[in-house]
């Protein structure tokens, strides 16, 4: 059997929401991750709570993998659904594990799926001359060499309900999850007991011993069933437990909040909206934390989590928080963003330092909620009426999610202007296993922050909030602080901050605010504001890209090499202020360049023409709102490389 | 040191319109401000867009300026993050009870311990004139091409709808009432709304100060207006709900509240409608979640160590987050 | 011809979870359609977003899903360009009183005649479970990771203080009853709140069929469960405003209103609370200024000649704006 | 007296918000109008209702005028402190007006200064070696060769009160400004029967008699006593009519709410805001209006204006009114548009007409909101998250603001999207004298509407109202139209207009949709696109610019001809879809371009840049919230073109 990978592995399972699926996806990453391996997965699903199709792929590796790849190769299904859905995905040499049951169905009685998918499949088998049932389906492929295991998940747990003695069958139902990840680790060889671990742990919480023991003995079944009626099943993958090391297992709104809670944030705002409100939840579940060395308070820190009406007192409301000298942010996404551009000007006119941090998601308007897009990056470079200062930030994967958090808090006190962060449901729902981030690597960073009386105290005798500073910044106090009294308006003002509209005041204050912009520029290291990728040797192609394409793009870059396409990756983390010169320079060496983006109108290569006029001609781009697969940009690239004439706009669109 | 009015102005110069009732309420807020046993320090004032908003800068203590509408989430988020501020939010009725109902319903439902001052005019003034969401409906000011369209709304009873502990009315040119409605409002534990009625002489030719002051009708025999807006606690009305009373007391309470506050037209009830103290506030409520809040709120938590490195210890987070080990 | 429950829905697959309370409303809805004296094809039905939106999707008649917290301007502005048009607007509780709470209150300000219907499950369903603002104080629905911070709002007496001209509550799953208040609720003239309980067996484990139900209160002699829920209709109450009314007798109502609205845990209210068509539509007022605006409503009017020219004779306009000559 | 100038002339008066000025200056510009005189006024003010100053400068000419100039030929004031702002703009050969009473006004007492101004004033005029008071501006600007003409105004008042025999000197005091007026027409020899005809007409409506009399007796007092005690008065300027033919003298917010409403527009939403509500307030004062041969009715036709509560409810009202099939608008400011833009996105989603007219002021926040700016452009161009097609039309003058009104209309209905309409304060608040436009110049177009059952019916039965078509557009029913049931929804849909998440319907909707920008950029012809005025002879410069400037900019040119500098001027008059070619042809040609803007960071460069890659180096921008004047385009190119290299960026200061 050495002919065998070990440990690259693109399992996958589907089934209705709520019915466990996720469960059983996490249970199997964890079930990996405790045996060391690395795992990278990504969720689908629609805007239902419970009934429509959701799906979850899991990658796994004897090495760091940071993107979806193209092809399952073992597709886990326990329903008729996903087997209609996703057998096409599987890879030749690739297994499916269903249950004899919905063998039967014809297609058309799936009615989540919609009529016109119905009449493609359908179609699609009547050209193959096969039948219109999820048989059809098997069969087909078959037919393309994957190997088929049924799993008569009734009967099991029928004997498991015997072994229990128990007959609470319509709970013993729901451990047909652990059955299909059970029998799918059986095949691939994972000793049991990193399964027997990972159910201990997913119901570590719920301190249901009784379940604990259902689960359990699924697992035992399954191990058994399989190894049984399979054997080594064929599969031509194998996963080897490699190592023991703690690795954070992490979706990406947990790293934001965590980069957050440690960048000092201790007032959060939001109102409710996917995907970016599991991030407020997590940190309102974790709203007591320690403090290093801190005796107060028990060592405990706090944060204060907000619901609020509406996004438009959120991001107002975190405003009149941070006007108090706490450091505040919000979070929401597009449709919430799009409440709270007022109150973003309002924020940019008098200086307040405040954080709002946005996922991506498919728009315009409602959109696909629950899919993935960088569609808002023009929008947020230019929300609001009139010219204020603004920072962008663009996250590229779990680790920039956690420095970038941290960081924008900075940002924003250090600037004194409001700071977006830019993450996307891709990474936001996507979880992989990464090295503990260490929130040492940045200094919080206050700025020009006055806190106690007679820190930073005006030369005069009056406090003048805006009073003019080279640098654009002038040193800011907090609400309530005896002998720092200010004002703050909307209106142009001046430096006390009381309404003016004298025309010299207002050059004056506007070139002093935009003038922050500048300073931001030059002072932040360029490390911060692109990152570089550089190619084993001269580059080919130079892809260029922003957010969380740059896993796809990263391991895409290797697929390149094997081929012999040379790629490197700019990666564009700071929009604002712009990185021209870093950009410019880069770019104007280069053969071929690609922009690559998750949008319909390619708005990273807008904005680059506008700061840098370089005409990106090549773009790639995808805006079905499923992530970019590595094998996407290796595809679309080679393409290109191969003939850049005649593909000046790829559109890319796999994923279901 | 007891302040002098003049420590609560600012010098620069007042542009509402002569006889604005504008003037009775700054006169009266900082009045409150010099007789209230507060820190003038700690004083934080916030108010919305319109005539009224330029209030916060013509007075002398931190004064926030904020959006159209949105004063009260503005000035929540400046108390949650420091309860230890004394924050006073100030709309306008279009303000807080037009493009700010929301707010207005949803803030009442937290009942932040903060006091919540609207200048009732019956106009948009700062945008020449317009009809308020209290002007009432077929009225015709000034400058409306037509009669007004809409409904007004009863700002008291929205209040007590959306769970206001403390409402109430008082008149811009009464000074002495609305100086001490304000005080009793900044003392009282929770959200605390004062309506004031305030002429607009520019745009609201109807409910005029001599509307108000009743001086279309004198009293026959002392030839004297006879105002129509009168003190309901004068009257011996009580607006405290206390712990001993019953649900039919207190339904009965608001029931009167309710009927009070429709009385409009030859008597105008002003005064304290309605205070319960017995409904936690947002801080109560915060530190059952978060027991050190009122200790370290928000904004006076050490965020960073002297090295500069965050104060947060995350361990414990991240081994809940991690496998295997 | 009588329509069938088939010709008023579509045929897409209904995503709803099962044993939503949804469901109920959305077929007393439909055989609402199917027995009202309208033309089905002047039926359009607006939606927020929350899981409640997607009913327009499951009905066939023009349905408009809109945004969230903004179902009742979009619905409003439909109907004032085509008042011929049998507008029923839709929303959840979090979009309708949350984050929609300023446009409720002054849709009641307006009384434009159509239906406005409230799903009203305690949560926001559609974002997993967070509490919605008809969630009681401190109670802590199963999703909630602490109890629910934020008082309830009370929806009756918020469309009572905003002018709501008709005010109604029912039960998901007492079809018949909501059936026939959604179709009182269309018969009425003006802005009719229907506010309707609604189990989210998901997400709210407090409010659920079987408390609304009693089950947990069983009849000692029948054994027999006790609803909670009673129609107050049934009990002899009256809800409508008639002409001859005197002022106190309005406001006995409106108390009594208030004072029913406000019963919750053994004995649950619902039924009409109120009822007034004596307050003009907010068609009846623009006819005063727009003479013809039944007739010639902005949909139906000519906009362009036989030519393509422009219908409209700017010439005493243009005169008017027009010196010397 | 030959040397004298004849019908050239900028006339400026000032005073205290509410004290009538508004009154003074439509009288003066009234009179010259009637004396058959073109007139370009402009109006600044602050946010405040009584008792800030204000002040108009009229322009007249005998030949028509469009831009705002530098240096006051004559200064009316009845007050101190228009004396202290304005003495020093009025040319030496100029003259002003002044109450005797007020010139011992000490500087420090006029309190509506700011003190920072105060403090200038009076540091300029001790340098001087001048007093500091009223007197000492006087004595300053006599020192450049200023006439002062001393008007007793209480006297006059006096006078007049005896003549008319009245008491109501309260009443009486308020034609102060008729006699400013008419002082000033008297010492510029225009015959008295215009001022006197403009007072008839400015009192028509107010039907006072009483008013009438008591304004006629002070024109006539006013013109006595002019000449008596001033004779000719010495001014080098002569207003002489001219002829008689009829002219429209409108503000710029009337010519956008006729063209609306010969448009087609019949319904209007709005929440007040500072300078976008007169236009509704104008739409709601003549909401029953004439049609042309109509008999249902009496002929007349309507549009309903309703005020809403914010701005949401104000687009989102509209687009109601749009789904039932009646030409909707709304008419907003920057912080009424910041909320609108979920909305605006909703309505792009689902392809529903909407017109929103966006009246730009000082920004951000709540900015100069009585001051111009243009600082909203590449915040319409993006606004709101995700990517949808929208148009955007930039109006350049009066006439502009008519047709471009009108085209919007007709725009949003053939390509079935949201469509802005910018225009400024600049434009809103000025008025002038053009030749009535002409609605018969624009078709109604309404595209595939079906607004009656048969038309355009279905093929198969069911409507599908986001059918696939060439064009990107589908034929569009209306609600309640029997047998045309559609769907919306601001999720992706498919077309009948229900949710649908499927990749590929995706992928489809979003090039159907976006495909109507290219339509619309094909279809519409150059000249609504762009405007081109041409060099005489082969151009030294090219000037490119949007939206108000265009009459400073035509004027400029002029000026900059007779010193023999050829400037060309192109005008962006649509800026999405963006004519990307025609821009890039006239400016690839050119020699030297000098993008002119009224912000601070040219936005248009930037939107050129994106869209062309075409770098403006040279920029002329202003960002004090005063209009452009022609003299300031003139001197800035003139300075540019001088020095190339030196001048990259100038920034335009003018304006009181
Ligand atoms: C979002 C937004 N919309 C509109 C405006 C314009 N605006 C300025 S003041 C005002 C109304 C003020 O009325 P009110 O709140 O009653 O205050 P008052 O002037 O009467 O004191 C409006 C609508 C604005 N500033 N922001
Ligand atoms: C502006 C905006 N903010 C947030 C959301 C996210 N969101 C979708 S549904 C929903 C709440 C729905 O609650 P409710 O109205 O009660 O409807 P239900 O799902 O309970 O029927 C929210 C907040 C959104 N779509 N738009
Ligand atoms: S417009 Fe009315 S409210 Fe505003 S300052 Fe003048 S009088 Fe006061
Ligand atoms: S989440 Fe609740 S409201 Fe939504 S469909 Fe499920 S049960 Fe119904
Ligand atoms: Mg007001
Ligand atoms: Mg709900």
């Amino acid at each position: 059997m050495s002919s065998k990978t070990v440990n690259e592995l693109n399992w996958m399972i589907g089934g209705a929401q709520g019915s466990g699926v996720d469960l059983s996806a996490s249970s199997f990453a964890r079930s990996c991750a405790l045996a060391g391996l690395w795992v990278y997965g990504t969720r689908e699903y629609y805007s239902n709570i419970k009934g429509l199709h959701s799906y979850f792929e899991i990658r796994t590796s004897g090495r760091q993998i940071r993107s979806k790849v193209e092809g399952v190769d073992l597709l886990a299904t326990f329903d008729a659904e996903t087997v209609v859905r996703h057998a096409d995905a599987v890879n030749p040499d690739g297994g499916i594990i269903y249950d004899p049951a919905v063998s039967q169905t014809p297609i058309e009685k799936v009615d989540t799926l919609y009529k016109d998918e119905v009449r493609q499949i359908q179609a699609r088998l009547a050209q193959e001359g096969l039948g219109s049932d999820v048989d059809a389906i098997l069969e087909e492929a078959k037919g393309r060499g994957v190997k088929l295991f049924a799993i008569p998940y009734g009967a099991l747990i029928q004997e498991i309900a015997k072994r229990l003695e128990t007959s609470e069958l319509t709970r013993l139902n729901r451990i047909v999850n652990v059955l299909a990840v059970s029998v799918s680790l059986s095949l691939l060889g994972l000793d049991r007991r990193y399964m027997e671990e990972s159910v201990r742990q997913a119901f570590a919480a719920s301190r249901k011993q009784k379940l604990v023991e259902m689960n359990l003995a699924g697992v035992d079944r399954a191990y058994e069933f399989a190894k049984e009626k399979f054997g080594e099943g064929g599969l031509p993958i194998r996963l080897a437990p490699i190592q023991n090391k703690p690795r954070m297992f992490v979706v990406g709104n947990q790293a934001v909040a965590l980069g957050k809670m440690a960048g000092g944030c201790r007032l959060q705002t939001y109102y409710p909206i996917t995907p970016a409100s599991d991030e407020s939840e997590f940190l309102e579940a974790h709203e007591n934390f320690d403090l290093l060395g801190g005796e107060s308070n028990d060592g405990k820190g706090s944060i204060v989590v907000v619901q609020t009406e509406d996004e438009i007192a959120a991001v107002t409301m975190a405003i009149g928080g941070a006007l108090a000298g706490t450091r505040a942010a919000t979070s929401t996404s597009g449709p919430g963003f799009s409440l709270m551009v007022e109150g973003m000007g309002w924020a940019g006119m008098n200086e307040v330092p405040v954080v709002v941090t946005l996922y991506q998601r498919g728009g315009p308007s409602t959109g696909m909620p629950t899919r993935t897009e960088q569609g808002d990056l023009k929008f947020v470079l230019n929300a609001s009426h009139g010219e204020f200062p603004r920072m962008v930030l663009c996250s590229g994967d779990m680790e920039e999610c956690f420095y970038d958090a941290f960081r924008a808090m900075n940002y924003a006190e250090r600037y004194q202007l409001p700071v977006i962060h830019l993450v996307d449901k891709g990474l936001a729902n996507s979880n992989m296993t990464i090295l503990p981030p260490d929130p040492n690597l940045v200094d919080i960073e206050r700025g020009k922050l006055i806190l106690t009386s007679g820190g930073g105290a005006p030369k005069d005798g009056e406090y003048r909030r805006f009073a003019p500073a080279e640098d654009g910044i002038s040193p800011r106090a907090v609400l309530g602080l005896k002998g720092y009294r200010f004002w703050n308006t909307g209106d142009e003002h001046d430096e006390l901050g009381h309404i003016n509209e004298n025309s010299e005041n207002r050059i004056r204050m506007m070139k002093k605010r935009m003038s922050k912009l500048e300073t931001a520029d030059r002072e932040i290291p360029v490390t911060e504001k692109v990152g570089f990728y550089a190619a084993a040797g001269r580059p080919d192609v130079t892809l260029v890209s922003w957010g969380s394409s740059k896993g796809a793009i990263l391991e895409g870059m290797e697929l390149l090499e094997k081929r012999g396409i040379k790629a490197e990756f700019l990666q564009i983390r700071l929009a604002s202020p712009f990185p021209a010169q870093a950009v410019r320079e880069r770019l104007s060496e280069a053969k071929l360049v690609i922009d690559i983006e998750q949008n319909y109108s390619a708005q990273m290569a807008a904005v680059i023409a506008e700061k840098t006029q370089i005409n990106i001609k090549h773009r790639v781009v995808k805006f079905n709102g499923r992530p970019i697969s590595c094998n996407e940009i290796y595809d679309s690239v080679r393409q290109i490389v191969a003939r850049p004439e005649a593909n000046e706009r790829v559109i890319l669109t796999h994923g279901a | 040191m007891a302040l002098k009015l003049a420590d609560v102005r600012t010098d620069l110069h007042n542009d509402w319109c002569s006889g604005c009732g504008d003037f009775g309420i700054e006169a009266s807020l900082q009045m409150a401000l010099t007789e209230m046993n507060v820190d003038i320090h700690r004083v934080v004032i916030f108010s919305g867009i319109g005539c009224h908003g330029k209030i916060v800068h013509w007075t002398n203590a931190f004064g926030i300026h904020t959006l159209h509408g949105r004063t009260l989430p503005f000035a929540q988020g400046a108390k949650l993050a420091n309860p230890g501020l004394e924050v006073i939010a100030i709309s306008g009725d279009g303000d807080g009870y037009g493009i700010g109902a929301g707010h207005f319903v949803h803030s009442g439902r937290r009942n932040v311990d903060m006091t919540y001052i609207v200048h009732d005019n019956g106009v948009y003034g700062l945008t020449k004139g317009q009809a308020s969401p209290t002007q009432k409906l077929g009225e015709q000011t000034k400058s409306l091409p037509q009669p007004n369209i809409n409904s007004a709304v009863n700002p008291i009873m929205l209040a007590l709808a959306a769970g206001y502990t403390f409402i109430a009315r008082s008149y811009a040119f009464d000074n002495r009432h609305l100086k001490d409605t304000i005080k009793r409002a900044v003392a009282h534990r929770g959200l605390a709304l004062v309506d004031v009625l305030q002429p607009c002489p520019t745009y609201n030719d109807i409910e005029t100060k001599a509307f108000y002051s009743g001086e279309d009708r004198p009293d026959p025999s002392t030839h004297r207006p006879v105002p129509r807006v009168y003190d309901i606690e004068k009257t011996g009305y009580n607006p405290l709900i206390t712990t001993d009373m019953t649900n039919e007391d207190v339904d009965k309470k608001t029931l009167e509240v309710i009927r009070i506050s429709n009385e409009w037209g030859d008597r105008i009830p002003v005064g304290v409608f309605y205070q319960n103290e017995n409904v936690p506030t947002y801080e109560d409520r915060i530190m059952r979640r978060v027991p050190f809040y009122l200790d370290q709120p928000p904004a006076t938590q050490q965020i960073q160590l002297q090295n500069k490195k965050s104060a947060v210890d995350l361990s414990s987070l991240l081994k809940e987050l991690t496998i295997g080990g």
